[in-house]
């Protein structure tokens, strides 16, 4: 017993270097997509701090939304833009129905009140695209599909799917392309002032109305790309949402406000996970993967309660 | 006007520390209790009682239990749903065990156990708060609901998986099983809410309740107080989750006959814990009220639409369902945030000044 | 936020009063035959539930639109969406059954079992068409619940002999590894004891790789395993958003399609077209016809489709999933027939559905009769025995469409039987007291 | 009102007049720092028996920091707290209450969701002993303990005059009354010590003057130790009967109003001489 939890999986690494890379890959690949789904709920709580639990059901939505553009015939391309145009009005929406009136409300009932726009949107999407899954248009938008196997000595084998490679130069592309944002444009900068002190950057000016549309626009635009990877890799549907709620381990690791920790966070679930199934899974009949994220997330926490990014706690009264 | 307390003056602390100090209250109170046991009963139909009121009524147990840890205690939790899948379990483990005894008490003591379980998994709560401990609940959440799948000891090794409720009776009553009647099941969990309900009203007015609201309203100064923060909080985990648990045995014994592991997962945690917030977070009454539109308000649009004669699709009927239901809950979360038990009051204010606007 | 809040307590009160409404039924017209569908379009498992819902319910439809009905009488069909929630399941029972419902098809493992023990008391009958609890399948014990054309147990021992005829013979399996992917669910784990018996008296390796319900579309863990353990057969036990995940993993850790066989659960064309061109030689059990090459099918079109009576993708007809539809809807049609001829009587009860259903005899000519040549397996159902243990066959996806693959299997009724039976008594001794058959048996 | 005066016997020191009161608690050389940053720096000062103590100085020179470190709500990294003679180890903070140690805080800390009734009950949550059997009965002892609890509660209500706002929730109440219920709520545990947190803060001039009529009042009749922040001068010479200064974490002045007022480094740390 002692030698199948403390040696035997090592050993099996070491037998199969191949394998154990591949399972780093697809533990690599899953973290990324976790990441991307984390980053969503940072970018909202950052700004406005509300934990949007909508964030998975908005991966579905605009997922569903691209396909079933294209099955009505808009050609790719186009349905891509029409997308983001509705993640656009959706997060006006959101804003304006929604965040605004309940502006100062505590944070229970702004996580109620996203869990309220879920329900909202499986049923508006199952109404308006049906309720069958949906095939990714993945080659229609010029993602590749194919896969590469690098063949090592005599059995090793290591197969890499394009699509995941794909996904994991988007994620790099889009963390950049937001670290940019924050850095250096004048929304960017009205936005990290917002994340400080909401009163503090109402006093010099800046409209919190229109930094939360933002935020729920590119929270949106993530919620996209990450519905257009893992509508890839199964297919789109909305038993998907309920992967989304991985993100929440991922945000315990990386902390609710840090965009790099939801990068880590992500990439320790994907990694933990998949080594803990397969190495250890099979100890108790394997499928622990539906709670292992969250218990490695509560162990983390019960030994640094601030994540892995936050600053050490001060109570003060 | 019609809601006066004034001119009722109490003589003694005692009197003004009753459940219901005020006399319309009273007199609404034993009307509500005329209505559950004696109107109901005598004009419902079976698929009002089966479909209507024994849910809604497991439902409104389920969310006083939850009420007490969040609403009372203010600990966020996300694993209702498996604290109640514990008390299923353990209920249909005892009756197996000891297939003689009254199944009543083996559903009141399955409560033990999710008492148990959920005061382990409330021992994080010392260290964690808020959405943090959200999310560690979610650990709870998903790990019993696997042990659900994967201990077969837990369902006698059912080929199916699911736990199926035998018949059993009581003073001549069959109370569980298919052929239970709908009118003699809906007594029993109409008995054990309302009572449970009533013990809880007074935990809750006393020592121990003040001590979860002082915890709720601000830690650190409870603790300043002399509240063990550990014990207070792992006592809220315990009576939540007993509570919780019963809800959950009840569920499968007086409503549903069988259930899978799946009957208790995370939706059901979701959809008590909106029962909870749009009845009013630490509000006995709003938990009833929280649970009569969560649970009845989908009902309704399912199927007065065709006993109108109106020829809705199914699943369109569906779809609108959710996306009514969604939108009426960010509707009461923005004009109340504080729930029906607020609006509920609001009334009352309006009908003691009635019919003057002040 | 005043007008708000007045708003909000109108609402309250109109739910009271429609509440009020909803306590007094409306009585059920007595000439028509109601059949209740408790079918799902919504929800996780949609995917698979919409074709199954569309065919039985356009079948039905062209009956009524084709002959009036069955016997003169015109069937009055219900939809109730369960969304494979139980609780839903349960209310949309409740909701129908006073209306003078004539037999239950759940489509849900959860809900049948719910079902189960109350069929006996409300009498009206459970049609678990090729699902539900495998146990049911004895009628003795089980009078209420019918589960025709096979149990879980049937189709995993059609498996393993199919895949002992690939392999030249059921003694080479010996040695051989065979991974088990199922939903981590009851549904998924019932297989499992006939499948360990299997194994230890063919001497095959099982390996099972369970899938939890929410990680359905989240496999990549279970076939790196699958990887691993290199096993020469993967068999699948899936339904909904699973399989399609199931059959893209498999394309891309580069498992042999063909030794890939699904469950008649995991035949949906949807599915297997998921994996695109890789896809090619995925395998699954299947009962009902493939193709929409039948009368039947061709009049569904005539007379539900083309007058848009029916909300069916017109291409989607001959699908697997859809055609298991129809078959159900069949199987329900013949057993109201059947249970009009016994009784004499047009309008019937509960209780005569369930002769009806018993006496079930679907044969060669009758399937013929229907336009249905070919679609399925003739089945009887018996007094004893409520699935019949019917064969099964094999098809493969060739990249378009299904084909079929092999001939009629039989199941292996000499292991399947016995076990069934000791689960039946298994069943009702846990449920003790289980009410005893008192119902004649009509045959 | 003799109901919560319990136990307040003078001691014997006290009572003949003679010799040096005793001491309640003491504090020798506590240090305390949040990572890099010093709060409190090798402080020493004592707090007698019965008497008023002032704590005061500048913003940011550690004074609530002390107060925490009191009750048990921080831990020192160096040095010594005695209580009643005993060297008091590492302790929680509802330890330091059960000890008879109780407090009011800068930003009133209520228990906002509670009426101003039941703020005052909680404390006396440490009197209260039935347990939760009882409690689900109600009737008998639970009921009866309830009562018994609440009759004292009803003093202290009387003592500070805000009966009428019994059955309001705290949340509602102005400023001023908030602070006067959270004084009510630390008069409700019967404490030894009470630890005031600039009780008069944000007061106009009449509430204050209430307040230290309060504050007098709970020093003589019921004998209670008081240790107080407060930044208006003026409150702070006419109440206390001894003076600590703090600056920057330091002690810079100890003793009765009139010395310290003279103090050339308590003038400079007021003033802002440059360190």
């Amino acid at each position: 017993m002692l030698y199948d939890i403390f040696i035997d999986p090592f050993v099996q690494m070491y037998d199969m270097p191949d394998f154990f890379l591949q399972v780093l890959w697809e533990g690599f690949v899953a973290g990324i997509l976790y990441a991307l789904i984390a980053l969503g709920f940072v970018l909202i709580f950052k700004a406005s701090g509300v934990f949007n639990f909508a964030q998975g059901i908005m991966v579905v939505f605009a997922g569903l939304t691209l396909v079933g553009l294209h099955e009505n015939g808009v050609p790719a391309y186009l349905a891509l833009i029409l997308t983001i145009g509705v993640m656009a009005v959706l997060a006006y929406g959101v804003e304006r129905i929604v965040m605004r009136p309940l502006v100062n409300q505590p944070e229970i009932i702004l996580l109620m009140a996203t869990i309220g726009l879920t329900y909202f949107l499986v049923g508006f999407g199952e109404f308006v695209f049906g309720g069958e899954p949906k095939q990714m248009i993945t080659e229609e938008l010029g993602l590749p599909t194919g896969s590469t196997a690098f063949e090592i000595g005599e059995r090793g084998l290591i197969i890499l799917q394009h699509i995941d490679i794909a996904a994991a130069v988007i994620a790099v592309v889009m963390v950049i392309a937001l670290a940019i944002f924050f850095n250096k444009t004048r929304i960017g900068r009205a936005l990290r002032a917002v994340a400080d002190d909401h009163q503090a950057a109402l006093s010099v000016g800046i409209s919190l109305n229109q930094i939360w549309a933002i935020v729920w626009f590119a929270a949106g635009l993530v919620a996209l790309a990450t519905g257009i990877m893992w509508g890839a890799r199964s297919d789109v549907s909305f038993a998907l949402e309920i992967v989304a709620f991985k993100a929440l381990p991922v945000l315990i690791l990386g902390g609710f406000t840090s965009i790099p920790g939801a990068i880590v966070g992500g990439l320790i679930i994907g990694f933990g996970e998949k080594i803990g199934e397969l190495y250890w899974g099979g100890l108790v009949g394997g499928g622990v993967e539906s709670w292992l994220a969250y218990i490695i997330a509560l162990i983390f926490l019960l030994f640094r309660p601030q994540g892995l990014f936050g600053e050490r706690i001060i109570e003060r009264i | 006007m019609f809601y006066r307390e004034a001119g009722q003056f109490k003589t003694s602390y005692k009197a003004d520390q009753a459940l219901f100090p005020i006399l319309q209250d009273r007199i609404g109170i034993a009307a509500i209790l005329l209505i559950a046991f004696v109107v109901i009963p005598a004009f419902a139909n079976d698929f009002f009682l089966t479909s209507i009121m024994i849910p809604f009524l497991i439902f409104a147990l389920a969310a006083i239990g939850l009420n007490v840890l969040t609403g009372y205690c203010g600990q966020l939790s996300l694993g209702t749903g498996a604290f109640m899948g514990v008390g299923a379990y353990a209920a249909y483990k005892l009756t197996s065990i000891f297939p003689d005894a009254n199944v009543i008490v083996m559903v009141l003591v399955s409560g033990v156990f999710s008492a148990a379980i959920g005061a382990v998994f409330g021992l994080p709560s010392l260290r964690i708060k808020g959405l943090y401990l959200a999310v560690t609940t979610l650990a709870a959440q998903f790990f019993l609901e696997w042990c659900f799948i994967r201990i077969p000891w837990l369902y006698n090794y059912n080929s199916s998986g699911a736990i199926e409720v035998p018949r059993r009776e009581m003073f001549g009553f069959i109370v569980t099983g298919a052929e239970a009647l709908p009118i003699t099941r809906y007594f029993v969990v109409l008995c054990i809410t309302a009572g449970i309900a009533y013990l809880m009203a007074n935990v809750l007015r006393g020592r121990i309740g003040r001590s979860w609201m002082m915890i709720r309203d601000m830690d650190i100064a409870a603790e300043l107080m002399g509240v063990r923060p550990l014990q207070t909080k792992l006592m809220a985990f315990a009576v939540s989750s007993y509570i919780c648990g019963v809800a959950g045995a009840m569920m499968v014994f007086f409503w549903l006959n069988a259930a899978e592991p799946s009957s208790y997962s995370i939706r059901l945690s979701f959809q008590i814990l909106f029962m909870v917030i749009l009845g009013g977070l630490g509000s006995l009454g709003g938990a009833f009220m929280g649970a009569a539109f969560i649970w009845i308000l989908p009902v309704l649009l399912k199927f007065v639409p065709g006993a109108l004669g109106i020829d809705i699709a199914a699943e369109t009927v569906e779809h609108a369902t959710f996306m009514i239901v969604g939108a009426l809950i960010i509707f009461f979360l923005i004009v109340e945030p504080h729930g029906f038990a607020r609006l509920w009051q609001i009334a009352k204010q309006k009908l003691r000044v009635w019919p003057f606007p002040y | 936020m005043k007008d708000f809040k007045q708003l909000a307590l109108g609402t309250a009160v109109a739910l009271g009063v429609g509440l009020t409404g909803l306590m007094t039924p409306a009585a059920q017209a007595q000439d028509s035959n109601y059949v209740p569908l408790l079918t799902y379009r919504t929800g996780p498992y949609a995917g698979s539930g919409i074709h199954i819902a569309n065919g039985m319910h356009d079948y039905l439809k062209m009956l009524n639109e084709r002959d009036g009905g069955i016997g003169g009488v015109r069937l009055e069909l219900e939809e109730c969406e369960t969304g494979y929630n139980a609780q839903k399941g349960v209310e949309c029972y409740e909701a129908t059954k006073g209306k003078g419902a004539l037999v239950y098809n759940p489509y849900s493992t959860g809900i049948t079992l719910q079902l189960i023990p109350k069929a006996g008391v409300d009498k009206i009958p459970v049609l678990s068409m090729g699902y539900g609890l495998s146990a049911a399948a004895d009628g003795n014990v089980f009078p209420w619940v019918f589960n025709v054309p096979d149990t879980y147990w049937d189709g995993a021992s059609v498996v393993i002999k199919y895949i002992g005829e690939q392999e030249g013979g059921l003694e080479n399996l010996k040695g051989k590894k065979i991974g088990y992917l199922f939903l981590d669910a009851g549904y998924g784990r019932e297989p499992i004891p006939l499948l360990e018996q299997l194994a230890e008296k063919y001497g095959f390796e099982l390996l099972q790789y369970p899938v939890p319900g929410a990680e359905m579309q989240n496999q990549s863990s279970q076939w790196l395993n699958v990887r691993r353990d290199r096993p020469d057969y993967m068999v699948m036990w899936g339904w909904g958003a699973m399989n399609p995940t199931a059959v893209k993993e498999a394309v891309k850790i580069r498992f042999p399609m063909d030794k890939f066989i699904g469950v008649w659960w995991s035949a949906g064309d949807d599915d297997a077209a998921a994996g695109g061109e890789g896809a090619k030689g995925y395998k699954a059990m299947n009962f009902s016809g493939v193709g929409s090459d039948f009368p039947a099918l061709a009049d569904i079109q005539k007379h539900v489709i083309d007058p848009g009576l029916s909300s069916t993708d017109a291409d989607t007809i001959g699908g697997t999933l859809y055609n298991r539809g129809v078959l159900n809807s069949v199987i329900i049609a013949e057993g109201i027939r059947t249970a009009q001829e016994l009784t004499g009587k047009k309008v019937i009860t509960g209780e005569d559905m369930r002769m009806g259903l018993e006496a079930l005899n679907l044969d060669e000519a009758r399937l013929e009769e229907l336009g249905l040549k070919g679609f399925a397996h003739p089945m009887k159902v018996t007094c004893e025995d409520h699935a019949g243990s019917h064969p099964v066959f094999i098809q493969q996806w060739d990249g378009k469409k299904w084909q079929q693959a092999s001939n009629w299997i039989e199941p292996m009724t000499d292991i399947v039987r016995p076990l069934l039976e000791a689960a039946a008594k298994d069943y009702a001794e846990k449920n003790a007291p289980w009410p005893a058959r008192t119902e004649p048996c009509p045959n | 009102m003799n109901a919560f005066v319990a136990d307040k016997a003078l001691t014997p020191a006290e009572a003949d007049g003679s010799g040096e009161p005793e001491t309640l608690l003491r504090v020798d050389n506590v240090s305390l720092a949040f990572g890099g940053v010093k709060a409190i720096t090798d402080i020493s000062f004592d707090i007698r028996k019965g008497e008023i103590r002032a704590i005061i100085g500048p913003n940011g020179a550690g004074k609530t920091s002390m107060l925490n470190v009191i009750n048990g709500f921080y831990h020192p990294q160096e040095g010594t707290i005695t209580w009643r003679g005993t060297v008091r180890r590492k302790m929680k903070p509802y330890e330091a209450a059960s000890q008879g140690i109780a407090r009011t805080f800068q930003n009133v800390a209520l228990f906002k969701g509670m009426t101003t009734l039941d703020n005052i009950m909680s404390g006396r949550s440490l009197k209260m002993h039935r347990n939760f059997f009882w409690q689900v009965l109600w009737r008998g002892p639970a009921e009866r303990e309830e009562i018994e609890h609440r009759k004292k509660v009803e003093e202290i209500i009387d003592f500070l005059e805000i009966q009428a706002i019994r059955k309001t929730p705290v949340g509602r109440l102005p400023y001023g009354l908030q602070k006067r219920v959270e004084l009510g709520r630390a008069l409700a545990m019967e404490p030894e010590l009470l630890l005031l947190d600039e009780p008069m803060a944000g007061m106009n001039l009449e509430e204050k003057e209430d307040m230290s009529r309060f504050i007098i009042d709970v020093n003589q009749e019921f004998g209670t130790t008081i240790a107080l922040i407060e930044h208006d001068m003026g409150v702070v010479m006419d109440l206390s009967d001894r003076v600590v200064v703090l600056d920057y974490g330091k002690k810079i002045a100890d003793g009765p109003p009139e010395e310290v007022q003279a103090s050339q480094a308590v003038i400079d740390a007021y003033l802002g001489v440059s360190h």
